[in-house]
């Protein structure tokens, strides 16, 4: 059993080690130091700091979803499906295209479009598209682009799923062309109308469509949770995972489960893109990529291959984007380095992830 | 004097002492075996003495030299080689190249003598190459060098395994079940060669085993282990008669 | 007029890389390099189709002495490594005569020194950065005002017209974007304003809020933004939920245009930006129905430069024209550096984006007029 | 029966939904054009060639019957059945499709705002020109007649064993040609690869004297790839390290030959050789620098750590703090090229000379360290790291060299991009490099040194190539990709080893390998 | 008819040949034995039985249907599992889903109780341990829990492979105690063992193999008596 996850904890005490420690104490002193002229200068009032609060969280469930995708794919073929930020920028797309036709549908008893008349309906419609399309994306993909490399040395899916991922893309670009879109959402869920919470003085507007993102992040990664926990499916789910050829001897069809990964994580990442033209209302063919890579480092941090890391590293990320450079004083435009050294951080005390399973080496 | 010695060695994980104030003594040019049931911590004894796992407390004496706490590349360049229970080779290298990893702590040229093929280097490869040439054939594998470690029967694994260990030059080899998964003809065909090893190479060895035939065959003194204690030692009658292994060991049948 | 002496320069030297040699059948090709794939495709796309337009149009009116014209349209990937690629390639290719690019500045500047070298004039829609005329070299030219001229104005308009004495300065961190910023910033002291933030944000994201609410904190009364309309138009989503109700958000000549407001809906009302687009006219008009029947989207809506893209292939069309001899074997010969010497020299032509007349590089000096939305259209204030 | 008349639905439905993604890519008009022009076929509409898409679908008709026909070959009635039902599906399916989008079309929806290949000339030109009726009807005989027509000639071919005939033929030829003296002796002696290296060898110095400036300058790119393969071959082939970071080291030799030689941002101008040097040794110290907080981190937990550092070094290049030191994103114009002898070097020829000896020298090194007691250290280290250390081998130290070595390569390839373009930008170093690089290694066959130059060609120059294909570039280029490591996982060119391993065990058969790179971990 | 009948398979590798014809029957309630040593091909006999991998002659059948090409995880519902060499446990799930996972291809829970006291009560040792992570029990604990979770399929054939490797003698002993026992409460045992001398004492035919073939058949007793096996595998002289 020497899987990937699998981390030399008790090491012998050696020089490197101490180097690696002094690094990140003198980090964290910098990082401590940073914070507190930051804090002591007064810059932001408790407004400002609220205000990053709900965007880094809003932006955090999103990635957190996303991740779960590249996890559940992880967890149970070991492999990096780096075609998943297009997974789920066909799912926007499918969305987005629901919400256009709703549009243009007139109700004749409101007067209104079909779109505004029945918001609840056009929004549960275009998350079944985006979720439909991104799963059958998926199963195709793992179909097509990854099953025939079951049981070649891991780089081979790889760099398969980098050709699927620049594939996609293009494919997107000259099927939808290269402008950007607006996600023309229902009357109700226009972005920048939301509660409005006084804060010292100051109005802190929380949107509904970040509240309606969070929620749905929390509930389909809580439902995901319970499927792949408590039952017979998520089980074999999780004996795939550990030894496909045993798995088999139980009566687990493998290639089944396989796909349905793909299946789930392509539902997850085609909700993640609905989710992200809903909230952030602008999409292109290139729109997954970078929450795609977030993602995947998000559940890296967190320790992939498990659910609650990817949500917990999304979250994480979400906030450190947000609230890191400011409260560290560091521009906004070096929020990634932030964002990169604090896992870099994380993986040197944690080789696993935050709540990684720390798995003993094989024993040797 | 014994040239490997452990005092009060204990290991454990969370709230199982996997080692518990284990104290051995192996002289040299003896042939030692550690028995003791499943989980008893023999190969936790193993991966502690070969710097695999810092003890929790007690130390590694070899020829007198404390090395606890020393990394496992250190431990193996003072002269302690080993083999693992299942059997760990480098699977894509040849037969050859294998040897030539474990000869890796004699051998002295260095990053700039590979990048400059420095006549130093060139001749120490020349040498390092005959030498394991001729391990390959005091293991048997003679002409098999250049085939992928991966591709050798289960049997000659173990044998270039050995070899592997044997290209360190060292002056005790650990032993973790070498016979494990062979048919008797098969054992008494390794415990020949563990025999030769000491006759001809003079190399002090410490072996774990399950099958007693190995064990009473050709060990001289064996520890017992039980749930990481010593529970006897002895000459191998001494601990066939011992009621304590019988009950938690041996089994009735075997006695 | 110039183009008298060229027969005897080219039968003096048959070499190609003096005289261009169009045989019979043939076609004078017009190199043009932009980003085709990936993030800034846009660009590419939709430069190219309108210097496709322009082609056909000169085509249609019957070429030069009988040859047609034909626009080659390579991929840079908008990098530098993609257009010294493209422009070896244009090099290599003796009927390619001139330049109707590059788009971005970064692959311009690395394709600069090979065009030199080849003698091959370039004129430019979109390549905006100060420094890329001047220089060791003569061949590049351009016809959008160039950022140091756009940050000049809209500092001025700011402060002068607008009365923003506190400022927030945003760009995306690419060359355009951050040097119209820098110069705005750069002017808007010197006037005597205060400059409140200074950031700078990732492009390609669709997300800004927590960038925008670290400007929030700061107060100002307008944020000026150097950079292209898909991360204005987050910007101009995100502000409201960032606590900038109210901020005038100011920007340049690549967010200007329909598109923006269609991305930023409602958000997109009381945004200000440069333009260089044309000023409305029968011409322009008749263009913009023609592109949008070609190409579904009308002009302006993919990228800012359509009308730029149209201008520069016909500018050059139009100095190919003057400078091409129709030799007695049938051949048709444009010395090379006469052709250079045309478009560095072009006086008086009329453009879509208006009258173009190039003076060191730069093609159009007048400097922009700042448009601002109103009822989801772009008005002057 | 059944089950061959659904197998053949089934292909047919593949094909059928394979046909109208190329038509939603706008692919069949790109493909038509390029086959019309190759035919010389008349072009009925203004937007494209119909005769070429007619011959485009023929041909697709014709693949399609010969797949359908190999469910059953030795029947000549089961061969047409299969053939005609797999026609029926995929003439069906594309009718409609083409009828659909011509009604829309004709009901003056503007398609384009979805699928914005769809606009109307295109849409003509999917109908041929004609009415939607007969347009469609056209699309459904093509298909249904010629897969009757390709079910048929491989039915034909391969019982009248014309197939098998040829194939005979191939085997003699082949045959023969080993069979030949200058064969057989280069077979017996094997000094004699010396003078195939050696033709080789004289072939490479002689091409840039043939190409013209453009192939000089893509060959030229295509070698500075070759060079960071090699480099990346030593950290991910023989270390195993997964490095997804390595254009940090690319961009750190490119910005310090930048630096020290171009006159903004910093007013320091040496002269090309020793910065070459310079900027060698930084990027290896780099290496290490990099290497020590990752050290202990393993699989894909370091390629997610090392992925970081590449974007760090990309935005830190970008930002507005190094800006007054990097040149931020205008990045740093008029860098300074090698000269010999007071003869300036840099122009493409030159250039590719300079590539061709950093190649040479680049695989020398790597073939003293891969057989030396170094890289027998790295090998062991990526086959079992807790053995390797076990066997005395401080992996440590050797986890750091190979970053190093590695890096000192990415850092030499990046001295020759920059100074061969006299300009370097933050658009140069861009996560696409690393992925190009490791993607190269993989496709050409990890661990070769043939392997690694074709994966070289096909990743840079492929995309070279396929300008042809315009918009459709990288479309089929990601395509590519996925075909190669589907055919050919080993790689085009994989070393002799790996090429052993991989054939003696199908795929599906051995149990799921989770090692990197195919030896068991 | 035989439970289990093997007719001239052919196994590859790849190009490796590694079954050359091997054929063999096993009757209902029999345990039946194959020995033959290193890579004989004892492994993949049972694989290729089992549907982890399919010959690429010969055919399979069990209980009279063809099952050369059915996948292993149909043939667990059909009834045949396969304790695998080594063990395979899930060594991340506890004792408890081990078992649980065994049960899987039981479409009826209603069972699960009963079969778990009867496993519990073969192997009382798993019952102190059902909540521990199966990775950490000892290599005999870990026997134990790859038999029981076989049991938990209620299968008919069980296929054995080398259950005693790496065993302590004391635990030798139990495990086959254990094969009686299971054998005599209704279910055929294929075993493939190293330890032919317990195998032959306890089984009640016997095959030997030697490099992908079958060169012996008998009665386990005749075997025993047979001077070649003897030489070979017993280890008596
Ligand atoms: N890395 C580890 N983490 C947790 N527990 C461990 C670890 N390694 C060993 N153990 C536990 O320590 C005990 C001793 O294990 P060890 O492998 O030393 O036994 P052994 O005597 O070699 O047994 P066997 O004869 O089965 O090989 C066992 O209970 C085992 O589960
Ligand atoms: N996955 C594999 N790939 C290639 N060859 C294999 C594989 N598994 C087994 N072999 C080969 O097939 C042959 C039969 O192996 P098998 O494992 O069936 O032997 P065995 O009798 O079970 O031996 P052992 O007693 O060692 O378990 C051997 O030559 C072996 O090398
Ligand atoms: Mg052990
Ligand atoms: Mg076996």
């Amino acid at each position: 059993m020497s899987k990937t996850l699998s981390q030399n904890t008790a090491g012998p005490i050696n020089t490197f080690l101490i180097v690696q420690v002094i690094i990140s104490i003198l980090f964290i002193a910098f990082l401590t130091w940073r914070l507190y002229t930051v804090i002591d200068s007064g810059a932001y009032g408790p407004d400002t700091w609220l205000r990053f609060a709900i965007s880094g969280l809003i932006i955090g469930s999103v990635y957190s979803v996303i991740a779960i995708g590249y996890t559940l794919v992880y967890g149970i073929l070991f492999m990096i499906n780096f075609a998943h930020g297009e997974v789920m920028m066909l799912g926007a797309f499918a969305g987005y295209f629901v919400f256009e036709a709703l549009k243009s549908i007139p109700v004749e008893a409101t007067g209104l479009s079909f779109l505004d008349s029945y918001q609840i309906v056009s929004v549960i419609l275009a998350f079944l598209a985006g979720m439909f399309i991104s799963a059958v994306v998926g199963y195709f993909l793992e179909r097509i682009a990854y099953r025939p490399l079951r049981g070649a040395p891991r780089l081979i899916p790889l760099i398969s799923a980098i050709g699927a991922s620049i594939f996609l893309q293009n494919a997107a670009q000259v099927t939808f062309g290269p402008k950007r879109r607006t996600y023309i959402n229902p009357a109700s869920l226009q972005r920048s109308v939301g509660w409005r919470i006084p804060v010292a003085g100051e109005e802190v507007i929380l949107t509904y469509t970040g509240v309606l993102t969070f929620v749905l992040s929390i509930l389909l990664m809580v439902t995901l949770y319970i499927l792949v926990m408590r039952t017979r499916y998520g089980r074999s789910m999780r004996a795939v995972a550990e030894d496909k050829q045993t798995a088999a001897l139980m009566g687990i069809n493998v290639d089944r489960v396989i796909s349905n990964t793909f299946v789930i994580s392509g539902v997850m990442g085609g909700a993640a893109g609905v989710m992200w033209g809903i909230h952030n209302g602008i999409i292109y063919h290139y729109v997954g990529f970078i929450p795609g890579l977030k993602a995947f480092t998000a559940a890296v941090l967190g320790g992939i291959g498990n659910i609650p890391g990817a949500m917990i590293g999304g979250m994480i990320l979400g906030v450190v984007e947000s609230l890191g450079p400011a409260a560290l004083g560091i521009d906004f435009q070096l929020k990634d380095v932030i964002a990169f050294s604090i896992l870099v951080l994380v993986l040197i005390f944690r080789p696993s992830g935050i709540i990684g399973e720390v798995l003993s080496e094989e024993k040797v | 004097m014994s040239i490997l010695e452990t005092r009060d060695l204990t290991k454990r994980f969370g709230g199982l002492s996997a080692v518990n104030r284990v104290n051995v003594a192996i002289p040299e040019g003896a042939i030692y075996s550690i028995i003791g049931p499943n989980g008893a911590g023999k190969t936790t004894l193993f991966n502690c003495i070969t710097g695999f796992y810092p003890p929790e407390e007690g130390e590694v004496l070899f020829m007198g030299k404390n090395l606890t706490g020393l990394s496992p590349d250190r431990i193996t360049q003072r002269g302690i080689s080993r083999t693992y229970q299942n059997i760990r080779l480098f699977p894509a290298m040849t037969a050859l190249e294998n040897i030539l990893v474990g000869a890796h702590p004699r051998l002295r040229s260095n990053f700039a003598d590979a990048i400059l093929r420095t006549p130093r280097q060139r001749a120490e490869e020349k040498t390092a190459l005959e030498k394991a040439m001729k391990l390959l054939e005091f293991v048997g594998l003679k002409g098999k060098g250049d085939l992928l470690a991966r591709n050798l029967p289960y049997g000659e694994q173990r044998r270039l395994e050995m070899a592997r260990a044997l290209a360190n030059e060292p002056k005790i080899i650990l032993l973790d079940e070498p016979t494990a998964g062979m048919n008797p003809n098969e054992s008494r065909t390794m415990m020949r060669f563990i025999e030769n090893l000491r006759e001809e190479l003079g190399i002090t060895i410490l072996l774990i085993e399950h099958d007693m035939k190995v064990v009473m065959g050709i060990s001289e003194f064996i520890y017992v282990l039980d749930f990481g204690q010593l529970i006897a030692q002895g000459s191998p009658e001494e601990i066939q008669r011992n009621p304590q292994v019988i009950e938690s060991y041996l089994g009735r049948g075997a006695a | 007029g110039g183009g008298a002496k060229a027969p005897d320069v080219c039968a003096e030297n048959p070499d190609e890389t003096v005289c261009a040699v169009i045989e019979p059948g043939k076609t004078v090709k017009i190199g043009y390099g932009g980003p085709m794939a990936g993030d800034y495709s846009a660009f590419g796309i939709d430069i190219s189709n309108a210097g496709l337009l322009a082609v056909e149009d000169a085509n249609k009116a019957g070429g030069v002495e009988g040859f047609d014209f034909e626009l080659l349209v390579e991929d840079t990937q908008g990098s530098g490594e993609g257009g010294a690629s493209v422009a070896n390639l244009f090099v290599s290719d003796p009927d390619v005569v001139a330049i109707a690019g590059l788009t971005f500045s970064g692959a311009t500047a690395a394709a600069i020194p090979i065009f030199n070298a080849a003698r091959l004039p370039m004129l430019s829609p979109s390549a905006t950065r100060a420094d890329l005329t001047g220089g060791d070299q003569d061949v590049f030219n351009r016809i959008p005002f160039t950022d140091d001229i756009q940050g000049q104005f809209a500092a001025e308009y700011l402060f002068n017209v607008l009365g923003v004495k506190k400022l927030a300065v945003m760009h995306d961190g690419d060359a355009y974007g951050k040097g119209v910023a820098e110069k705005v910033q750069e002017v808007f002291t010197s006037l005597g304003g205060d400059v409140v933030a200074v950031e700078a944000v990732t492009p390609g994201e669709t997300d800004y809020s927590a960038v925008l609410t670290d400007i929030g904190a700061a107060k100002p009364e307008a944020i000026y933004y150097g950079g292209y309309y898909p991360e204005a138009a987050v910007i101009a989503k995100d502000m409201p939920v960032a606590g900038l109700e109210g901020v005038i958000l100011f920007s340049d000549d690549g967010t200007f245009g329909d598109t923006f407001i269609e991305l930023a809906g409602e958000n997109a009302e009381g945004v200000y930006a440069a333009s260089g687009a044309p000023v409305s006219s029968p011409r322009v008009e008749e263009f913009n129905t023609y592109f949008e029947s070609v190409y579904g989207d009308p002009p302006g809506a993919v990228s800012t430069f359509t009308w730029h893209g149209y201008d520069v292939t016909d500018a050059l069309i139009q100095a190919i024209k003057s400078v091409a001899i129709l030799g007695e074997d049938g051949n048709l010969y444009i010395p090379r550096e006469a052709l250079v010497q045309a478009v560095d020299n072009m006086e008086g032509y009329e453009g879509l984006t208006g009258m173009l007349s190039c003076n060191a590089g730069e093609c159009n000096a007048s400097g922009p007029s700042f448009l601002v939305v109103k009822d989801g259209a772009w008005v002057l204030p | 029966m059944r089950d061959q008349l659904k197998a053949s639905a089934r292909s047919g439905l593949i094909f059928g939904v394979v046909i109208i993604f190329l038509m939603l890519f706008g692919l069949t008009k790109t493909l038509s054009d390029i086959l019309g022009e190759l035919f010389n076929l008349q072009s009925i509409t203004r937007t494209g060639n119909s005769g070429g898409l007619m011959l485009l679908f023929a041909l697709l008709a014709w693949w399609a019957g010969s797949r359908a026909a190999k469910e059953d070959k030795e029947n000549w009635k089961a061969v047409l059945r299969n053939g005609a039902v797999s026609g029926l599906v995929i003439g069906s399916i594309t009718a409609l499709f083409t009828f659909l989008v011509g009604s829309l079309d004709g009901a003056d929806i503007e398609m384009r705002t979805y699928l914005a290949q769809l606009d109307r000339p295109s849409v003509q030109f999917l109908l041929y020109g004609r009415s939607i009726i007969a347009g469609a009807l056209m699309t459904f005989f093509i298909f249904l007649i010629f897969n009757l027509v390709g079910a048929l000639a491989s039915y034909i071919l391969e019982t009248r064993h014309a197939g098998g005939y040829l194939q005979k033929k191939y085997l003699q030829i082949k045959d023969r040609i080993s069979g030949t003296s200058i064969v057989v002796r280069y077979k017996e002696h094997p000094q004699s690869k010396w003078i195939g290296y050696g033709i080789l060898l004289a072939g490479t110095l002689l091409m840039p004297q043939f190409l013209g400036k453009y192939w000089n300058y893509a060959m030229g790119t295509v070698g500075i790839y070759v060079i960071m393969g090699l480099g990346l071959n030593i950290v991910v082939g023989l270390a195993g390290l997964l490095d997804l970071g390595y254009v940090a080291f690319f961009a750190i030799g490119a910005y310090t030959v930048g630096l020290l030689t171009a006159p903004a941002p910093i007013p320091i101008q040496w002269s090309f050789w020793p910065v070459l040097v310079i900027s060698i040794l930084l990027a290896a110290f780099a290496g290490i620098l990099l290497g020590i907080p990752v050290l202990r981190m393993r699989g894909d937990y370091l390629a997610i750590v090392t992925l970081g550092f590449g974007e760090i070094i990309r935005v830190l290049i970008r930002s507005d703090m190094m800006s007054p030191y990097l040149g931020g994103p205008q990045g740093v114009r008029d860098i300074g090229g090698p000269s010999l002898f007071g003869i300036s070097l840099s122009n493409e020829r030159a250039y590719l000379y300079l590539i061709i000896l950093g190649i040479l020298l680049a695989i020398l090194l790597t073939n003293f360290l891969q057989k030396s007691r170094v890289g027998r250290a790295w090998m062991a280290m990526r086959e079992d790291e807790t053995v390797a250390q076990a066997m005395g081998i401080n992996t440590l130290y050797y986890k750091l060299m190979a970053f190093a070595t590695g890096a000192a390569f990415a850092g030499f390839g990046g001295v020759l991009f920059a100074a061969r373009n006299q300009y370097t930008g933050p658009a140069d170093h861009t996560l696409m490099v690393s992925i190009n690089v490791l993607s190269l290694l993989i496709v050409g066959g990890m661990g070769s040194i043939p392997g690694v130059m074709i994966g070289a060609f096909v990743l840079k120059g492929l995309p070279e190539v396929l300008r042809e294909l315009d918009i459709y570039r990288l479309l089929v280029f990601g395509a590519l990709l996925v075909i190669m490591m589907i055919i050919r996982p080993e790689g085009i060119w994989p070393a002799p080893r790996r090429r052993m391993e991989l054939h003696e065990s199908g795929l599906e058969e051995i149990p799921p390998d989770e090692s990197l790179i195919g030896e068991e971990g | 008819m035989a439970m289990l009948e093997v007719k001239d398979i052919h196994t590859y590798y790849g190009n490796i040949h590694a079954l050359k014809g091997i054929s063999l029957t096993v009757e209902e309630n029999e345990i039946v034995t194959l020995i033959g040593g290193n890579g004989a091909g004892k492994t993949t006999t049972l694989r290729t039985i089992s549907g982890l991998i399919h010959p690429r002659s010969g055919e399979v059948f069990f209980e009279g249907e063809k099952i050369t090409e059915t996948p292993a995880h149909e043939l667990v519902y059909k009834g045949i599992t396969m304790v695998p060499e080594g063990r395979g446990i899930f060594a991340r799930l506890t004792v408890f889903e081990n078992l649980d996972m065994g049960a899987y291809s039981q479409p009826d829970r209603s069972n699960f109780n009963d079969d778990l006291e009867r496993v519990f009560q073969l192997f009382p040792r798993l019952k102190e341990r059902r909540s521990q992570v199966a990775g950490t029990l000892s290599g005999g604990e870990q026997q134990m829990l790859a038999t029981a979770r076989a049991l938990m399929a209620r299968p008919r054939l069980m296929l054995m492979d080398e259950p005693s490797m790496g065993l302590a003698p004391i635990l030798v002993e139990s495990v086959f105690e254990t094969i009686v026992e299971i054998n005599k409460s209704g279910t055929t045992i294929l075993l493939v063992e190293q330890n032919a001398m317990v195998a032959l004492s306890v089984a009640d035919r016997g095959y030997v193999l030697q490099t992908g073939e079958i060169v012996l058949r008998d009665t386990a007793e005749n075997l025993r008596q047979n001077e070649m096996v003897q030489k070979a595998y017993l280890g008596i002289e």
